[in-house]
């Protein structure tokens, strides 16, 4: 399930986009390629891989199981990335998130943003991330020894997405 | 025809992924239509889509207040996400 | 020249970290893989990669020479590294910076930061980043059909920089 | 002994990247030490030495003001970087 995508940046200049929801694992070095354009415009990728963590506390945890809304996770992580975009002069930004039954230490999530300079490209990196965590219809539970349990919204989540409205730009 | 999904733990709580109503003018707004599934299952649905933080969404946008519905839509119900 | 560490980080943990100045390339994934830990405690791993960019502009730029002050080079990044892991709750960290001639698309340096939540990965890998543009002893020389030129220092470097001076932990 | 290094657009400039001195009494800061490598070459050094924003080390640590040197030090004068 991929939604492709161009849009504009704040540059002015056309941002090629993707957004992969997928059951299968991914390639982090294929997925940071894939954002060189090979014009060598780009001076700076920033990019963010998320794991399936066990806390030091829960020896039980066993697997998790990533449910999503087919469709509206696509374009709404998509809808995130020209958000971005059209604040930041990105070149190429690229997100993969997996569903499905994922194991401690699997990866989950990568998101990656190419810019001419660094400041873009990690503003950009982590306020999809942001977002995506807020907004994006994905739910994870959790099974452990004891059963199954939902994972409960964290409202630091939503907090760490509100702090970039009053942000300037940098 | 009202497309109706639910997602996580609304979807398991209700044992229920996905509903079909034949839209009516009683089914106009989404807060119709919430009060209209609430009233199921002997208001064993309401305690679950009454919650607080439960999310809507219309033709996959989520909408903040009451929203209109028209032939044809399709409306989602779920809990706060968690992924990432 | 490899300079390896182990500092305690702000959670307390002790910090796996490693710093290389190579004129070799470096493998990307192999570089985020050795981040991880095996025990499935990081939840987040934010990166950096610079890359030799050339300008819309400058159609003459050819390559450029990396020149460093050995061995200062390493240990005044093994500090940031140390200084960045004090702040933050970090898990491992590590850093590889070319030195030579590099060409125009080429890799020049990575920064990839573990943690157990992606907050602090993002902040501790930007930070890092700053101070390492800031104060590490690396000059870049630019070769043109014009002739070399030493690149000038941006001030918007130490700016960046500066800005964690007054910050807050988040 | 001073072990004195210079790099990049400083190195190019000087014509010289290395420079040992007989340590004494009259090297005993690095002020001192800048002031006496001004003078070499008829003022030519002065040139280089006396930009505003060039960078000293001793023993490969930035120093902001002056400082005292000891026989064995390793002293650098170095433009602004440009890494990363």
């Amino acid at each position: 399930m991929t939604s492709s995508n161009a849009t504009h940046s704040a540059s002015g200049e056309v941002v090629r986009c993707q957004v992969d929801i997928q059951e299968s694992d991914f390639d982090i070095a294929s997925l940071q390629a894939w954002l060189l354009s090979g014009s060598a415009g780009e001076g700076a990728i920033a990019t963010f891989t998320g794991y399936v963590r066990v806390d030091k506390g829960s020896a039980n945890f066993q697997c998790m199981e990533l449910e999503h809304y087919p469709g509206m996770t696509q374009d709404s992580i998509g809808a995130i990335v020209n958000k971005a975009a059209e604040r930041w002069p990105i070149i190429t930004a690229r997100v993969v998130h997996r569903v499905g039954r994922l194991y401690p230490g699997d990866q989950i999530v990568w998101v990656g943003v190419s810019s001419a300079h660094r400041g873009a490209a990690f503003s950009a990196c982590e306020y999809i991330m942001d977002y995506l965590k807020a907004e994006a219809p994905l739910w994870k539970k959790e099974y452990s020894a004891e059963g199954e349990c939902w994972v409960d919204a964290k409202e630091s989540d939503s907090k760490r997405a509100d702090r970039w409205a009053g942000d300037s730009t940098d | 025809m009202l497309h109706i999904v639910f997602f996580a733990r609304v979807k398991e709580q209700l044992g229920c992924a996905k509903l079909e109503l034949e839209w009516d003018e009683t089914l106009a707004s989404i807060d119709a239509l919430q009060e209209q599934l609430c009233a199921r299952e002997n208001g064993a649905w309401r305690e679950v889509l009454s919650e607080d933080n439960i999310i809507r969404a219309v033709n996959q946008a989520v909408v903040a207040g009451d929203a209109v519905l028209c032939d044809g839509d399709e409306i989602a119900f779920f809990p706060p996400v968690t992924g990432g």
